[in-house]
């Protein structure tokens, strides 16, 4: 662990930035400002921050519903992502996307997706580019441990692993698929086994910890870089609040015990990092001053969002097409 | 006769069905949670055996189904995406649909797929809101599209009964909406239309929740002195033609409402049967209300925008009234 | 000016864009012995970074073209049965042809899909005999179905270039069709139909190799003094509808012919659009020739059965005639 | 091994019958009698026959598009066959399924299957009406190697795994996909290493060894029988021809050279089990006696096939539906 203090500052701020953004997100869903679905990263934020901490602006990355996490941490405007999440047109797609299709090209975010487990073969996809175009780019693909039950998972490490892409598979094994517990949707206690069955170098890592994180990330990245094929990094870790913002109010009984949550939370990756920090001489105020300029960006956010415009009428018939025809858009009533 | 909300209707139909059949079993994403609200407190009432979660596999456990039907149960699958049908096209349309054909009548597939809360309206965004049926539809598959509790209740124990898959859209937007559900049991069978509003000057056919916006229509262009009829196929495979057809011979007119894509839609379905084999009644042009050929926007002002409804319905069986009182 | 075989028209689309654009590749199920007859010896003359053979992951390597395209490369991807689409839909429908949209226009995925050989009548049963383009239309995806080898040539071409996805049906009763192509280079842009018979008494719209039986169909009518006007949209989706609905606007009678399943079908869709727009042109029933809404058999005789051609063309052409004579 | 004489017989006279029956579906292909593709099984006899030897006629299989060879070991009438790939109404599937279709509920046949991988759910879904109903029924599905790289496969075997249910894979690995080899196609020496990621009991066997085939398949059965659950079981083995009969017609440029196709003949199971039936005291009169019974069999289903009628055109039109409607069926032109 060769990280300067400056680069652990970066890290706590980067896991606070997510944070408080998805507690601000709920807020705006029930503000009705947000609508649809907000799926909160809060718990696993050690995970998209340590593993950004080691690739570039112009490596890729490809995410799923719970993605702003990971959107932020490959370097997310607040403003853009707030204004999408608002449907405005300022938002990073206009408002047509919304919180689970965030995409910015520039900064090689190849989207949140709404459908679990098929932004894995896009990733395969931006990895094969690269892999032809001779570059040293990497990809990494986030999804769930529920996600790693798709067929397009499973098709996706197969090829990964014979066309030794540079692709890095990062599962985010938070133990539940909504409902659904980990334990019950798979017999192994460690989805990094089924890499070995593609003979993909597989390794599991304490998700609540962004050294761990970033040391095997790191690993990874430099495999994939030298052209020596992909790795599936298991991470361990936990959603603190329920699968979307607002299911408490969906469902009426609940599928965890508030002791099961409160376990881990002892393990918090931002308090465990701060202790971290503290025991190496940083003092408290400066975490203060790291939360009230964390809250300034995101205010700023929100109040960008409100400011902005919604889109028009005829917005919703633009962008689906590169080429237009005279005939399009073809519209549905007289 | 009890008046109750159409997600109860659903959930009725099911536990009814499952009462009588040892052999029925529900099995989806989150159905011991009760996530779509359709299948609460049904793992206590019939057990883990008979509610069964799965694991996010759409293809492999609707081909479960399958093999599941093939052997003498009577699954129902339950999808809480519309577009989670594409993970399980093979299936569905390769495998369910075809099997008892290609096997000569062979293999009964008694297979029940519902998507639960199907359509748009949600700010959902586009790959949360599609409109799916007339992809089955078009494969011949028995699709079911039922726009009131009643038609609900009936229609989702017919199909648990029908020994074909049949593909059940619940719309969303019909999930809250009361109506009147005798306490004795029935079924509807399938293939029969419903007339949901009587009229003389214009026939509506209508799909799922725009019966019923079909049907404020009516009421409101009632005052007007403007006679619609409404008409709900229920069913959109196999369609009852002869009552749309009769309907048509009727009022010389025709609106198609329908909240699927246009091109290729049941909307076009049903215009171009209209157009061979009541050819002769017609009086002006057949038109169509459907979505635009664009995906679903998420920004929620704009997402109605393309979503067809009670305006769009009204305005275009206002323009051709007028074409006829002109004409 | 050189007559060519249809398969032969493909590959030299696919070898000239390769040639023109080393970002483009092909990618299927073995492609590089060149199973399907149109990529053979390119893995020799374009090595195998650009001709690559996949594993048996329809699912995964579709949305790998998404990705691949999404990051500026121009992939082709080449299925050699319809119904390999159902495993892909997901990738196809929900990704490609939604996120540029869901980006607001960020993204251009100009993914080409070809499928080899396309259609029914090879005795290979239901699983290998689908038509499965109504579904894409449906979805507002680009689809392509060539007649001809100047069509397939310039269409193919022009799909690769196109900076959407574009998905090609190449019927398989078309692969043996010989016909001019000419020596310079040329392309055809999507949504142009063409004028393949010019005519007076009926508009037939027609599709794939049906286009070819209708030209048969239609040089025998001329000889009994019926003049059929065939008109071959050539792209589905965008439709050149101005072409069609001026043709019946000269003609009062529509035949369409369509080899896909009945209901829903684009033949359903060309017959909609005519009825609205073109419903006072009109001077007969619309009539649709496709198949009927069961699957293919197996044994060649039925088959043949329940696959349309050109005796269901002629006779349809000639009821609507005698009605005209009568009427 | 506890085999009779006459039980080992029976399994040379089952390798036999497949053998010589997909010689002769080829010949009928070439006659014009059969449409369509026709895959044949030879060389991978061991593998149906060796698996069936230990499993009843209430246990259900499903096969792929290579599956004459597993229809004929689970007891298959070779009449009816014929007539089958005859396009005949005497044909197990009337006519309207053909080579890839063909199907015999009675028999636990839960048929052939034109799509690669999608026999897996089916069979998924047989096992779990066993395990639903409560019987001590097994279910076999046969898939190549080419097909494990299906989603539809590896969602199956986790879903196998978690409900323990009585279903036993079987991969053969018969080292191609149409032309695509395995080594190129995926890079695990072993299919079986997949099933480690699932908790499935692997084993990798000789498939070209029906001993060895059977041995592994009792020992699954038994621990399917148990409610033990699933198995995976890799067959090594090879086919002789092309990728259909007919391919050499089609490819010009053979992607496997008389060499290799030489060396695994070599091992003909057939050959193999004869040997060893000498070695115990078998006279090799007896062989051709099995030869002469297997002909007459084989003859006698193709005068079946050819004095059966073929469908009428209103055949086309049904079958489709359990429960038809007054609007049914829909025609496609008037
Ligand atoms: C293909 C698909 N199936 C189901 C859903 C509904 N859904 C959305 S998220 C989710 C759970 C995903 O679990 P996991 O992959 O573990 O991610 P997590 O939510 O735990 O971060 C489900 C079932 C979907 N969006 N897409
Ligand atoms: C889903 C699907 N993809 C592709 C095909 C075309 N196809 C038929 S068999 C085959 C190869 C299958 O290989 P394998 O599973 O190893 O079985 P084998 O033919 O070797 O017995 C292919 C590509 C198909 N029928 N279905
Ligand atoms: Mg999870
Ligand atoms: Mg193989």
């Amino acid at each position: 662990m060769t990280l300067s203090l400056e680069e652990k500052r970066n890290l706590l701020e980067g896991m606070l930035m997510i944070r408080r953004f998805d507690e601000r997100a709920a807020t705006l869903v029930d503000e009705g400002e947000v609508t649809g679905e907000v799926h909160q990263y809060i718990g696993q934020e050690a995970v998209a921050v340590g593993i950004s901490s080691v690739i570039r602006k112009d490596d890729a990355i490809t995410s799923n519903h719970r993605g702003h996490g990971h959107v932020l941490a490959k370097g997310g405007d607040v403003n853009l992502m707030m204004a999408e999440l608002g449907g405005r047109t300022t938002g990073y797609c206009k408002g047509k996307g919304g919180s689970m299709h965030i995409t910015s090209l520039d900064l090689g975010i190849y989207g949140t997706n709404g459908m679990v487990g098929q932004g894995v073969p896009i990733a395969l996809g931006a990895a094969f580019a690269n892999n032809f175009k001779g570059n040293d780019n990497v990809t990494i693909t986030y999804f769930g441990e529920g996600a790693s039950n798709e067929g397009a998972v499973h098709e996706s490490m197969n090829m990964a692993a014979i066309w030794k892409l540079p692709l890095i598979f990062v599962c985010e094994n938070n133990q539940y698929a909504v409902s659904f517990n980990a334990k019950d949707s798979t017999s192994v206690e460690n989805i990094a086994e089924r890499g070995k069955g593609y003979g993909i170098p597989s390794i599991v890592v304490d998700g609540m910890d962004v050294f761990a994180v970033r040391e095997a990330a790191k690993e990874a990245v430099q495999r994939a870089r030298n052209g020596e094929g992909p790795t599936l990094i298991e991470c361990k870790t936990y959603r603190y609040f329920g699968h979307f913002a607002g299911e408490p109010h969906v469902l009426k009984k609940p599928y965890r015990t508030d002791e099961e949550i409160e376990s881990h939370r002892q393990n918090d990756p931002i308090e465990r990092l701060k202790r971290h920090l503290v025991e190496e001489g940083v003092d408290e105020v400066e975490f203060a001053e790291m939360e009230a300029k964390v809250h300034e960006i995101i205010e700023d956010g929100v109040v960008f969002m409100k400011e902005s415009p919604r889109p028009t009428l005829e917005a919703a018939l633009e962008d689906a097409y590169a080429v237009e025809h005279k005939t399009m858009p073809v519209k549905g009533w007289a | 006769m009890a008046k109750i909300r159409y997600i109860q209707a659903v959930e009725a139909a099911m536990r009814e069905e499952m009462d009588r059949d040892p052999n029925v079993f529900v099995m989806g994403l989150d159905v011991e949670a009760g996530m779509s609200g359709t299948t609460v407190g049904m793992v206590k009432d019939y057990g883990k055996k008979r509610v069964i979660d799965t694991p996010l596999s759409e293809l492999g456990y609707t081909g479960l189904g399958v093999g599941a039907a093939m052997a003498g149960l009577r699954p129902i699958i339950e999808n809480d995406i519309n577009s989670l049908q594409y993970l399980t096209m093979e299936q569905l349309v390769n495998q369910a649909g075809k099997l008892r054909y290609m096997t000569g009548g062979q293999v009964n597939i008694p297979l029940t797929v519902r998507i639960v809360a199907s359509g748009g309206g949600g700010g959902m965004a586009a790959q949360h809101s599609d409109s799916t049926y007339a992809q089955l539809i078009h494969m011949g598959m028995k699709v079911v599209v039922p726009a009131t509790p009643y038609d609900a209740k009936g229609l989702i124990k017919q199909a648990i009964r029908e020994d074909d898959p049949v593909v059940i859209y619940e719309p969303g937007a019909c999930y809250g909406v009361r109506g009147e559900v005798p306490d004795e049991e029935y079924t509807i069978p399938l293939g029969e239309a419903d007339i949901k509003h009587e009229g003389t000057d214009v026939t509506v056919v209508a799909v799922g929740h725009l019966v019923n916006e079909a049907v404020k229509v009516a009421k409101n262009l009632e005052k007007e002195g403007i006679s619609v009829e409404v008409v709900d196929p229920r069913t959109l495979f196999p369609l009852d033609t002869d009552t749309i057809l009769k309907s048509v011979e009727k009022t010389g007119h025709l609106v198609v409402v329908d909240d699927g894509y246009r091109f290729c839609s049941f909307a076009s379905e049903v215009a171009a049967i209209v157009a061979d084999e009541a050819f002769e009644s017609l009086k002006a042009p057949i038109k169509r209300v459907t979505r635009p050929q664009v995906p679903v926007p998420y920004s929620k002002v704009i997402e109605m925008s393309v979503l067809p409804g009670k305006d769009q319905i009204q305005s275009t069986i206002l323009s051709l009234i007028k074409q006829k009182q002109n004409g």
